[in-house]
């Protein structure tokens, strides 16, 4: 049963990590590019920890994978508003 | 007794091979310590890969030997990226002679 | 306590170096000359235990090889350390002249020099491969921030060149290290000599990878090319330690790994080839001394010559060979020492070193042009000076040996050397009337003078002094005679 | 997992050559970055989760955030040197065929040797239980062989002297462009982040006695926390060095000489320590050792003597 | 379970390879250090199924770092230092 479940997160996981690339292939523009990284990816990420840590059935593992998803979703949200800014403003600057 | 061939044999080749042909290749400073560091990565990967061909269990002392040669290798590099600062933003023009080879 | 000798050795400098950096500049010039004082003594006395009892080992934390590291005072690993403690000494002293006052620089430079002679010891008594990976990038990393004194603007291109030769030169001898773990199981010098000498292509890759990374570092033909910027615009201090001891200590490895870990390896082709690129070195290294326009790029590029000597010993290899090549790094190492300090002297006195006007200057400076042409009669090799006992035992070799061509590269390169110290003689010192002077300098003080023009004597007595030197030396490892 | 090495081996090649022979040096660098996420995956895979945890701290990590920075520099301070002048067409050929004879030889040699099991490694493994700390690696670089980790500080430091000398600071300051500095974000990263990254850096230095981890890996995420305040605004670098500071960036070295040179008369040999203090002396070696490589790092970063904390 | 764990893993890998493309092609800055994000992301993704696959529980920290030094790479990009007054 937990086997089930979790290959189905991890299935899911994976899923969006594929979403995630294509859409950083495909979109056309920076401004798009950034939503495949800041969404698809880390809910790719978080489902395959939730994956994982049903496999691994430790509590160790399980807060530790909860903490490296919430700053894979923070980090990823503070550093792509910084880069969307900095590409707005050189931009301006420049053309 | 024997080794596996690995697919990593085949990287640690090429990462030492692609780092001695920047080296020879690039005469940018950054970009030849950039090429260096890919060579120094091609030396630990057969240092590694020397340590896990040991029967019974990865041999630590190559390890703990990637592991000194890491920080040497950056702490090398970030006094010559601060070299490489100065010497590229330098006003009074300090042109590099050309070579004489 | 013999047995303790060899970490104090180490550690005495390196530890006097990291609190000189810790205070700062309090305690300048007292504490670092006091620390340099202990590191001859304790050096002097190993080299008498060694020339008494024999080589002195210590396995360092109690863990023998092949699982510990081992520290080994042998008959080569003394005679270096000898040079280095009287070089050193002669730096130190000399020294109190442009880094004696309490300054930052003067801070950094005494730091660096003890960490650095520390460095030097530690490589002379390592016997384990991957720990000379390590005192190697100590010797480099302190060596070019010690370039880097006479002012960043001038030397930091050649500081750069320096870096990423060296760094190139120590990963590629790493491999080396590597592959020779991977046959051997052991890094020990004695330990690895029977995996190395099996003749496979990993055991040949290896033994290709250590010495050319070594090489790299020793700045022979064709890897040189950092070593006259950053040797010709390092303060004058710092140019006499990276010509008489830093490279030295490359070529040093070089004689090590040949007749200790390769010494199985058939390599008479290898042999010749690195004949071959000593004798280019001599003649490539002395044309260029003869055609540079400063008097330091002279001095540099006699050192890139003068190293060529010692690789001669390779296709000779017999025991009058091996002799008269370490004979020669450490007649060298003097002499060489003896005219970069001189050389200092004159920048100081006048601002410049261009030698077209360099008139008249045996007047003002009369000690130290007297210690350039003492120093000079070892480069050129004329009797009585040691360099003369070196170039002799080299002839001899390649007589005993019937290999007459390297008999001519001898006879050749000392006729070059001859031709461009002249030169600079007659530019520099023999021309009246008085010098051309950008900056005038007050006339070197005592401390700045003697340290030079005892050098220079040395490098004529040790024209008698090869006998009771070669004894501690102790002859060609694994040869009969 | 033989497809996921090889398609893991061909990515770290094909990155190494790109970054190579990438037309601009930006380029260049990302894709350096790249190949250290790779080399760390490898390096799991070939059963070194140390070296992967110092990879991914040092060698992608911190590595990775200066050449960024140098790159910025170079970028502001010379904008038209945009690339450098590439090698003559026969030195590039000439090139080729060397690395590439170079590279194959390596490659045959690799897997022709044959590694046998009579090793100084199996010694280690074996009398790991008279080293006093259970983890091989940090027992090798503690214990075994301290004397190179001791050298290995020395080289640190001489590095960190040398970056001082040049006097080329990276100076993170306002100016015209840089629009990160008014971003309210910033200081949620420095409020979120530091605190998390100091613990993992104390974490990594603790769990060397027993498992992955150990000062080098645990002084460079320290660094790296260094790092995260000084491009927050909340640190800068300064000039003067107090006794203090330059006391913590020696404490490593000298502890460990201290140590040595203390017990050797007791000993016999330096660096041998009696069989009851063990596990002490090597929890604080290592402690003294993660603060001074921090702190050194964190230097050499930013180039200069000092660093102070912005006051607002 | 592992088998699917590493094909997981395999398709991620593959996935980061495509991503390159992005990073090779840019055309701009920006598109080439997100990418390198995505990058970071992928490969966090990849140790979280290797440490259970290979059982190296030490695997989880090596992502942890990656995710910390991820945030620093991308301040790092933006931030633009210059060479201080000398000291």
């Amino acid at each position: 049963m937990t086997d089930w479940i979790s290959s189905m997160f991890i299935i899911a996981g994976v899923g969006f990590f594929l979403a995630g690339t294509v859409g950083l292939l495909r979109f056309p523009d920076v401004f798009t590019r950034l939503h495949a990284l800041t969404k698809a990816d880390n809910t790719g990420l978080g489902l395959l920890g939730v994956g994982v840590a049903l496999q691994g059935q430790s509590f160790r593992l399980a807060v530790l994978i909860a903490l490296i998803w919430f700053l894979a979703v923070t980090a990823s949200s503070i550093a792509c508003h910084l880069v969307a800014r900095h590409n707005l403003h050189s931009e301006e600057g420049e053309r | 007794m024997s080794s596996i061939p690995d697919p990593f044999g085949l990287a640690a080749a090429a990462l030492l091979a692609v780092g001695f042909y920047g080296f020879v290749t690039h005469r940018h400073p950054l970009r030849r310590l950039l090429a260096i560091n890919i060579f120094g990565n091609g030396v630990f990967m057969t240092l590694i890969l020397v340590a896990r061909w040991m029967p019974g269990g990865p041999d630590p002392i190559p390890h703990a030997m990637v592991l000194t040669g890491i920080v040497i290798a950056v702490s090398a590099t970030a006094f010559g990226l601060a070299l490489v600062r100065r010497s590229m933003t330098q006003e009074d023009g300090d042109r590099r002679e050309p070579d004489d080879d | 306590m013999t047995e303790h000798l060899p970490v104090l050795a180490v550690f005495l400098p390196l530890l006097g170096g990291v609190l000189q950096f810790l205070l700062g500049s309090r305690g300048l010039p007292v504490w670092p000359l006091a620390v340099a004082a202990l590191t001859v003594g304790c050096v002097l006395l190993l080299v008498g235990a060694v020339g008494s009892n024999g080589s002195i080992e210590h396995a360092i934390g109690g863990w023998d090889p092949p699982l510990g590291i081992r520290l080994r005072a042998d008959g080569l690993a003394a005679v270096m350390l000898l040079l280095t403690a009287v070089v050193g000494a002669a730096v130190s002293v000399y020294a109190l002249g442009p880094h004696g006052k309490a300054s930052p620089q003067a801070t950094h430079f005494w730091a660096l020099w003890l960490l650095l002679w520390g460095s030097l010891n530690a490589l002379f008594l390592s016997a384990d491969l991957f720990n000379i990976y390590v005192t190697l990038e100590l010797v480099t990393l302190s060596a070019i921030p010690l370039v880097l004194l006479a002012g960043p603007g001038k030397t930091v291109a050649a500081a750069l060149r320096y870096l990423q030769f060296a760094l190139f030169g120590s990963l590629l001898y790493l491999l080396g290290v590597a592959i020779t773990y991977g046959l051997a199981g052991s890094l020990d010098l004695a330990l690895v000599g029977p995996a190395l000498a099996d003749g496979g292509l990993a055991a040949g890759l290896a033994a290709g990878c250590l010495i050319g990374g070594v090489l790299v570092k020793a700045a022979i033909v064709p890897c040189h090319v950092w070593l006259p910027p950053a040797h010709g615009n390092a303060p004058a201090a710092v140019s006499a330690v990276l010509s008489a001891l830093v490279v030295k200590a490359a070529v040093y490895l070089l004689l090590r790994f040949w007749t200790e870990p390769l010494a199985g390896l058939s390599g008479t082709l290898v042999a010749q080839l690195l004949g071959a690129l000593g004798a280019a070195a001599i003649f490539y290294g002395s044309i260029q001394a003869f055609r540079q326009e400063r008097l330091k790029l002279v001095v540099a590029y006699s050192t890139v010559a003068q190293l060529g000597y010692m690789l001669l010993f390779f296709p000779l290899a017999v025991s009058q060979a091996w002799d008269g090549a370490v004979y020669h790094g450490l007649a060298h190492g003097v002499a060489k020492a003896s005219l970069f300090l001189a050389t200092g002297n004159v920048i100081a006195y006048v601002g410049h070193d261009r030698l077209r006007e360099l008139r008249g200057l045996d007047r003002p400076l009369a000690l130290s042009v007297f210690a350039f042409g003492l120093a000079s009669v070892s480069i050129m090799g004329l009797p009585p000076s040691g360099g003369f006992v070196a170039k002799w035992l080299l002839l001899s070799a390649a007589v005993e040996t019937g290999q007459w061509w390297w008999a001519v590269v001898l006879i050749i390169g000392g006729l070059l050397a001859a031709a461009y110290i002249i030169r600079v003689l007659r530019y520099a010192f023999l021309q009246a009337p008085g010098p051309a002077v950008d900056v005038q300098g007050p006339v070197p003080s005592a401390v700045m003078a003697w340290p030079a023009t005892l050098l220079g004597l040395l490098a004529i007595l040790m024209g008698f002094t090869a006998a009771p030197t070669l004894a501690l030396l102790g002859g060609l490892p694994g040869a009969t005679s | 997992m033989t497809l996921f090495d090889s398609v893991l081996a061909l990515l770290i090649a094909i990155l190494a050559w790109r970054s190579v022979t990438a037309p601009d040096l930006y380029r260049g660098i990302v894709l350096f970055i790249t190949l250290g996420l790779m080399l760390a995956l490898s390096w799991a895979r070939l059963d070194a989760p140390d070296l992967a945890l110092a990879e991914a701290a040092i060698g992608a990590g911190l590595l990775g955030i200066l050449l960024l920075s140098t790159w910025r520099v170079l970028q502001r301070a010379a904008p038209r040197q945009g690339s450098d002048e590439p090698a003559s067409y026969a030195v590039r050929w000439l090139a080729v065929v060397g690395s590439t004879v170079f590279g194959g030889t390596v490659a045959v040699a690799l897997y022709g040797l044959q590694v046998g099991s009579d090793r100084a490694g199996a010694e280690a493994l074996a009398s790991l239980d008279l080293a006093g700390i259970d983890q091989p690696v940090t027992a090798v670089l503690l214990n075994f062989r301290s004397y190179d980790t001791l050298l290995e500080m020395g080289v640190l430091l001489m590095a960190l002297i040398g970056a001082l000398l040049i006097r080329s600071p990276l100076a993170y300051e306002p100016w015209h462009g840089d629009t990160a500095v008014e971003s309210p974000l910033m200081s949620v990263l420095a409020k979120v982040f530091t605190p998390i990254v100091v613990l993992v850096g104390i974490f990594l230095v603790w769990a060397g006695a027993y498992g992955p981890g150990g000062a080098f890996q645990g002084g460079a995420v320290l660094a790296g926390a260094g790092v995260l305040l000084l491009l927050c605004r909340r640190l800068y670098g300064d000039a003067d060095a107090t006794l203090l500071l330059r006391g913590l960036l020696v404490l490593g070295v000298t502890a460990f000489i201290v140590i040595g040179l203390l017990l050797m008369p007791w000993q016999g040999a330096f660096l041998a320590y009696p069989p009851g203090l063990v596990y002490v002396l090597l929890v604080v070696i290592e402690f003294s050792l993660a603060v001074s490589i921090a702190l050194s790092l964190l230097l050499l970063f930013t180039g200069t003597h000092a660093v102070r904390a912005v006051r607002s | 379970m592992t088998a699917l764990l590493t094909v997981a893993a395999v398709i991620l890998l593959k996935l980061f390879a495509l991503g390159l493309i992005r990073i090779y092609q840019g055309p701009s800055e920006s598109d080439r250090i997100l990418a390198v994000q995505l990058s970071g992301t992928t490969t966090v993704g990849i140790l979280v199924l290797l440490s259970h696959v290979l059982a190296m529980p030490a695997l989880i920290y090596v992502a942890l770092l990656f995710v910390l030094f991820a945030a620093l790479i991308g301040v790092a990009f933006v931030r633009h230092p210059g060479i201080g007054s000398s000291s």
